[in-house]
């Protein structure tokens, strides 16, 4: 039996803190390279601001988490790869990044309209010593290849050894949480089986607040939102193209 | 013409020696294991007779891999023969309580993941199915390592040419694959990347 | 000095009048530092990895994709002419048709250089080869380009072989007899392969669903951009091939190719150019009203963003295509060289504003709501090779002009038996 | 035989066709793409048994539970543990990466006497001399550890004086404080209880407190209700431009005010409030009129009034200042906010009677001849005096102004008792064992002092002292894998060993009527010492984490979401 791990992240609920990001790199590895830039730096999880462009009492602002949306229809990453280095994983449907298998091209990243996949730019680097703060489940990336969120895969790996020591076929799914969704303090971000109609991330999926960014072009996503305003909803679609305007660091 | 073909099956002939007899000479570095072990000698003497008695599990699931030096001390804590290996281990690792430094012959690279647990508890493979009959050696064979890869010699195994391979001779990704394929296993990526 | 000249007019084909060697080099001197200047770019890219470009997450394709896609347009004369020449027998191109190949292993060779610098991992390129997709275009192009590439090695060695000085290795002459055989062979392998990456090239930008300001729907597994690059790339090969042709008539003061050939290749180009700009209205009509809309973007927002503007798809439609294209067909502004040229040139001069539209304005403009309009400017390593690249085609170019007989009208098919 | 040209050319020729009957090219093919694949010098994770074991992070005053997963003996990961009731489970973006610190290029490695590194030794004979030569003072940055105690009993002992630097939210109950004579440490917002909380520019969901109280309560009774069972006002002026905090973003109601006009808002809600009798008559009647606090805050009359009737509208309400803005306090006098349900409240001193402090920071140093500032004090602290300045520091943010920078033990570099969390409405206590062997060359001034004082009692001894004295209260409940009632508890052994594994100990829930505040007239508007609004910058609390780690760094440079905190290395 297959599964669809996807995700329901819950707008309303996020308060931008960056938990979620800051969890994700140090789970994968991320290096902290200092010559980085917002466009040349490494970030699978990235939270993004976005106000309503008013002003005074009337502004709201929203946060939304940008992942790999682990397109199950038509995945452009996928179709684009000359070495099959990217894959929809048969058992999970999770869109999957080989960066030993990447020869960086970046051909990927033109084709994600997310642009939830990253370059490595640069050789990673730790301050001396820091290495050995490096989670030994996940493989640190070299320089010159495309990487992006694996969904906390690594975790993926042990919750199935642990399975398999104990003797069971499928994975404890209490044992197999993306570092984001762990980390979300107020429990924004829900992670499931979406194939699985009990589990609670797929009923929240069909919920009326629940929507996927660019939904229309047909890509099917995995990583659902979710929020009670109407503008945020708008924001899914971008119809003008010119949306709201973005803060800037 | 002919002296010309003569010239040419010269040069081939040239190339073929250097390919397959100085070449592998050249990329491979030969090293020394820190001291002598004989698996054979462990199983008959000591009564050691599974891999699992050494080379076990973690309660997590996760293989131990190489015995620590603690474990070695439940019977080596002092010397236990005259031999100088014996001597080197006792002196040098056990006694300091330093870790022995092992040159692991099928060490993978950090970016794949396996899992004895699965292959071993959940599959039933036999050690040897990778590992050939290393169980029953009588010797710690040179390790040789790959001077561009920094592999040891075992992933690729020992032909050159990869062709008539014995079972458990190499572990490349294609090997990993091919054993799949036979108990038709399917695992993406994923499976078996980090 | 004297006695390498003397070496020198050695090499230089028999009653052909070439420059002083000194004037020769001092011609090539500042072209090779150009290109050692571009050599030593691509290494620290190599060396350093990709932080030496402005090259980013958001701008992943740049000045280099750019390149690529456009000097291969342009070397699209290669495989275009030896298809007119050798399928369709139009035996009075064939004075222009050495120098075609020259031109194509040029721009080819040149972009697949650039490409291993633009790849982040060179050393695994083979990859492509070893565990191919495919479903990618990009799968498709690799193919394409190496074999291609191969293709013009072959044709390319007969030419040199007709130096002077190659001649008198019989051995090579029986090479260069047999390979001649081939020629035709090769020029509709050539073509089937060129067709394919040409088109793949286009296919590269059109399957971008993630992309609507460059997504078109197709026929079968090719979207409608496939055909346009082929369409565009065939109609302006030619036009490079006659401004080139007129450049070193110009450069050497000679003649070299009866004027009527240019006129042909003239007015080839304009009429593809004409089918072209039609085929290209169409496709643009049918992605403003239904492709783009249904996938909820809205028509002309792509053009809001300045500088590309309404008027940069007006340019390459209308001055860039339209005007062209009748210059070139007109009898009598096609009698005018003046005329002629400067057509050719906007011809030129349309196909890679093309292909710059499809690389860099798609790779701009945003596509979530909350995304911005971005920049970029290539750094000084990013434009050294290019200009490294162009540097190379010159030099080889010039080198070829000098010692291979790239104008001779060919004699006899065992003509270069009775040479020695 | 002479080798003739055309000899050579044939034999490369064989010899090229020969290389592809080779292993040789494709060989090399696959080694270097291999290669490529591990180039030596991208650092790997260590190898070894990997293992979870369970403590706090006491980088802030909060103290969350922390689970770290540790390879080789390393912490390679940290998350929240979901039954601490304080953290439950959360943790602020800093503690994700917090396993980065220990080896942060700005650690302190070395004792330094005014720039030159020294030994310490040097630094003990001096610290000796002065206290034999004359009064000291110490400051303590996290009141009511054992190692307080340590530090307090040493000064008192040379009639020196102790004194805390306060959190910010603790700072802001400091009125309170003052005007019941209890003293600031102690008090609490029962926000648990509340249901409207106007805060006055205080970051409350970006880091006030523990990140798993107020976020958490705001998650779960007011995110995306139209009409929320918690109600969040947020009174504050817009960040730079139209920039408005995260909080601000994220409230029910934003009220955007005039920068520094919180105190004059207070006073005209106040009058409102009073006017309108919208409160049963409580407290001092402010001097200024709403048409005053409408000019000097920007706010219409009716925006006030509308505000005031807001605000009462769902009782229980509090609110919440930024810093020791007295106007603010006594609009919650006004609110009758203060000792009542949901309001300000005192805490249960069952574990507190350790807490209690000579002074803040604030007061001066007099005639002291030496200060040691403790390794949990903030880095932006340096004392307004001419005394020797003894500072402990793990990392250099700054610190190095002071005559002496002592190497402190790191994150999770020292056992250590975790106390009541500033602003708490309950009491609670646990113990953070260390889980890394701190490096040889670092000293807690608690074992500094104890090098120079043989009498003083070890953290050690103290911890295990406060765990008897606990159990023997017989109050209060143990959150360990589930809740046990300290009365349920065999012997304190077993209470210590609980707490040893990461229990927490949560005392009896405040009393109303325990705080009294009898206010005369309208307090003159203090002068607010933090700024309303602390930018996105805000890592948590301004308190946390002296040097960032590399992670956060990488999160300001690479997203649009954080600036580098002002003033902080990043």
């Amino acid at each position: 039996m297959n599964a669809r791990y996807g995700m329901v992240i819950d707008l309303d609920r996020c308060t931008g803190c960056g938990a979620c990001m800051m969890a994700c790199a140090a789970e994968n590895n991320v290096p902290p390279i200092p010559q980085a830039s917002t466009r040349t730096g490494v970030t699978p999880m990235l939270v993004r601001q976005v106000s309503n462009g008013m002003e005074g009492g009337a502004r709201r602002e929203v946060f939304i988490p940008i992942l790999c949306m682990h397109c199950e229809h038509e995945t452009p990453c996928v179709h684009v790869c000359p070495q099959q280095a990217v894959e929809v994983d048969q058992a999970t449907g999770i869109v999957m990044q080989m960066p030993q298998r990447c020869l960086g091209c970046r051909y990927c990243m033109t084709a994600c309209p997310y642009h939830a996949r990253y370059f490595n730019w640069w050789d990673p680097a730790w301050p001396a010593g820091m290495e050995k703060s490096l989670n030994p489940g996940v493989a640190v990336r070299m320089r010159g290849v495309v990487e992006k969120c694996n969904m906390c895969h690594g975790r993926l790996h042990s919750a199935k050894e642990k399975a398999a020591a104990a003797g069971k076929r499928e994975i404890d799914f209490a044992d197999y949480v993306p570092a984001c969704v762990e980390a979300c303090p107020t429990a924004a971000i829900r992670f499931g089986n979406l194939a699985d109609e009990n589990d609670p991330a797929a009923r929240e999926t069909h919920s009326p607040d629940a929507f996927r960014l660019l939904a229309r072009i047909g890509t099917e996503p995995k990583v659902y939102y979710k929020s009670k305003e109407a503008w945020v909803k708008e924001l899914a679609e971008s119809k003008s193209g010119r949306g709201p305007e973005v803060k800037h660091g | 013409m002919s002296r010309n073909a003569l010239a040419a099956g010269l040069g081939f002939a040239v190339a073929l020696l250097c390919g397959w007899v100085a070449f592998p000479r050249a990329l491979y570095v030969q090293r020394q294991q820190p001291l002598e072990f004989r698996h054979k000698t462990h199983a008959e003497k000591s009564g050691i007779t599974q891999c699992n008695d050494c080379h076990a599990l973690r309660d997590d699931g996760v293989f131990a891999g190489l015995p620590a030096a603690a474990t070695c001390a439940a019977c080596h804590a002092e010397r236990m023969g005259t031999s100088k290996d014996e001597a080197i281990l006792v002196d040098k690792y056990i006694k300091p309580g330093q870790e022995t430094p092992w040159l692991v012959y099928s060490r993978q690279p950090a970016n794949a993941w396996f899992s004895h647990a699965i292959h071993v508890r959940r599959a039933a493979l036999a050690c040897a199915e990778c590992h050939a009959a290393y169980g029953e050696s009588d010797t710690a064979r040179i390790y040789e390592l790959n001077r561009i890869s920094g592999y040891s010699r075992d992933i690729w195994g020992h032909s050159m040419s990869r062709l008539g391979r014995a079972p458990g001779d190499g572990m490349k990704m294609g090997d990993c694959e091919d054993c799949h394929r036979r108990h038709k296993v399917e695992v993406g990526c994923l499976g078996c990347h980090e | 000095m004297a006695s390498t000249a003397m070496v020198d007019s050695r090499w230089i084909a028999r009653g052909e009048a070439r420059t002083s060697l000194p004037q020769f080099l001092l011609w090539l001197a500042p072209w090779a530092i150009m290109l050692a200047l571009g050599i030593y770019a691509g290494g620290r890219c190599l060396y350093y990895g990709l932080n030496q470009t402005h090259l980013d997450n958001r701008f992943a394709f740049g000045l280099w994709i750019f390149l690529d896609l456009g000097v291969i347009a342009l070397g699209a004369g290669a495989f275009f002419t030896g298809f007119l020449v050798y399928i369709l027998k139009r035996a009075e191109l064939r004075p222009i048709l050495n120098s075609a190949v020259v031109l194509g292993f040029i721009c080819y060779s040149g972009a697949v250089a650039v490409l291993m610098v633009d790849v982040g991992q060179p050393l695994r390129a083979w990859f492509t080869f070893w565990h191919p997709n495919t479903h990618s275009m990009l799968t498709e192009v690799s193919f394409c380009i190496t074999c291609y590439l191969l293709v013009l090695c072959l044709e390319y060695i007969p030419i040199l072989l007709r130096n002077r000085q190659l001649r008198k290795l019989p051995s090579f002459l029986v090479f260069e007899h047999q390979l001649h055989k081939v020629v035709p062979v090769l020029a509709g392998v050539g073509t089937l392969l060129s067709f394919f990456h040409q088109g793949s090239l286009g296919g590269l930008y059109g399957v971008l669903r993630g992309r609507p300001f460059a997504f078109r729907e197709g026929f079968f597994i090719w979207p409608s951009t496939f055909f346009l690059f082929i369409l565009s790339a065939i109609a302006a090969g030619p036009s490079f091939l006659m401004l080139v042709t007129a450049l070193v008539e110009k450069i050497t003061g000679r003649r070299l190719v009866p004027g009527e050939v240019l006129q042909r290749l003239g007015f080839i180009s304009g009429v593809l150019l004409g089918v072209y700009v039609a085929a290209k209205s169409i496709d643009t009509l049918i992605w403003l009203n239904f492709t783009s809309p249904a996938v909820g973007f809205a028509p002309w927002q792509y053009y809001s963003y300045q500088p590309f503007g309404l008027p940069i798809l007006l340019v390459e439609i209308v001055l860039f295509g339209l005007l062209p294209a009748f210059l070139l067909t007109y009898r009598r502004t096609a009698a005018r060289r003046g005329w002629l040229l400067s057509a050719a040139a906007l011809a030129c001069a349309g196909v890679l504003l093309n292909r710059f539209v499809m690389t860099v304005q798609t790779l701009a403009l945003p596509t979530l709501a909350f995304d911005e309009f971005l920049s970029y400017t290539p750094s000084w390593q990013e434009v050294a090779s290019f200009g490294g690249v162009v540097a190379y085609g010159v030099i080889v170019y010039s080198l070829s002009y000098r010692y291979l007989p790239l104008y001779a009208p060919p004699k006899g098919e065992n003509s270069h038996v009775s040479g020695n | 035989m002479k080798v003739t040209r055309r000899d050579l050319l044939g034999w490369s020729a064989g010899a090229a066709a020969g290389l592809l009957f080779t292993p040789v090219p494709w060989k090399l093919l696959d080694d270097t793409s291999i290669w490529t694949q591990n180039w030596r010098w991208i650092p790997q994770p260590t190898r070894g048994p990997v293992e979870v074991k369970q403590s706090f992070c006491t980088l802030c005053p909060n103290g969350c539970g922390v689970r770290v997963r540790m390879a080789a003996g390393w912490p390679v990961g940290v998350a929240g543990v979901a039954s601490d009731p304080i953290s439950r489970g959360a943790l602020c973006p800093l503690g994700f990466a917090a396993q980065q610190l220990n080896w942060h290029p700005q650690r302190v490695h070395t004792v330094r006497h005014r720039g030159n590194s020294t030994s310490w030794e040097e630094a003990r004979v001096a610290f000796a001399k002065a206290c034999g030569e004359g009064k000291i003072a110490i400051v303590d940055g996290q009141p009511g550890r054992a190692a307080s105690v340590a530090m307090k009993t040493f000064v008192e002992k040379r009639d020196g004086s102790y004194r805390v630097a306060l959190a910010p939210e603790a700072q802001a109950l400091a009125p309170y404080g003052a005007w019941s004579g209890l003293g600031a440490i102690g008090l609490g917002y029962d926000l648990e209880n509340a249901q409207t909380v106007v805060s006055f520019g205080a970051p409350l969901l970006d880091g006030w407190g523990a990140p798993g109280r107020f976020t958490r309560l705001w998650a779960e009774r007011a995110a995306g209700m139209a009409d929320p069972q918690l109600r969040l006002i947020q009174v504050e002026a817009p960040l730079s431009g139209t920039a408005v905090s995260r909080t601000a973003a994220r409230a029910w109601q934003w009220v955007p005010i005039r920068a520094g006009s919180e105190g004059a808002l207070a006073a005209g809600l106040a009058r409102v409030l009073l006017d309108e009798h919208l409160v049963r008559a409580r407290g001092p009647m402010p001097t200024m009129t709403a048409g005053e606090a409408a000019d000097q805050t920007g706010l219409s009359g009716g925006a006030i009034l509308d505000l005031a009737r807001t605000m009462v509208a769902r009782p229980p309400v509090v609110a919440i200042a930024n810093d020791g803005n007295p106007a603010i306090a006594a609009l919650n006098v006004v609110l009758g906010a203060v000792g009542t349900r949901g309001g300000i409240v005192r805490r249960s001193k069952l574990a507190e009677s350790y807490a209690s402090a000579d002074a803040v920071i604030g007061a001066s140093y007099g005639t002291a001849r030496a200060v040691l500032i403790d390794s949990t004090v903030p880095w932006d602290f340096v004392p307004q005096t001419d005394a020797e300045v003894f500072r402990f520091a793990a990392w250099d943010g700054g610190a190095g102004q002071a005559d002496w920078l002592l190497p402190a033990p790191g994150f999770l570099e020292e056992l250590t008792d975790v106390p009541t969390a500033p602003a708490s409405a309950i009491e609670t206590y646990a113990v953070a064992p260390s889980l890394v062997n701190a490096p040889a060359e670092v000293q807690s001034a608690a074992q500094f002092l104890g090098s120079i004082d043989p009498a003083a009692i070890a953290v050690e001894k103290i911890i295990h002292q406060r765990c008897d004295d606990l159990f023997r209260g017989r109050a209060g409940t143990v959150y360990g894998k589930e809740a046990t009632a300290v009365a349920k508890i065999a012997s304190a052994k077993e209470f210590e060993e609980q707490l040893w594994k990461g229990a927490v100990w949560v005392g009896v829930p405040p009393r109303s009527g325990d705080l009294r505040c009898e206010l005369k007239e309208w307090p003159a508007s203090g002068s607010s010492g933090r700024s309303g609004n602390a930018s996105n910058a805000n890592w948590s609390s301004a308190w946390l984490a002296p040097v960032l780690p590399p992670l956060a760094s990488k999160l300001c440079q690479e997203s649009n979401l954080r600036e580098a905190p002002v003033g902080r290395k990043a």
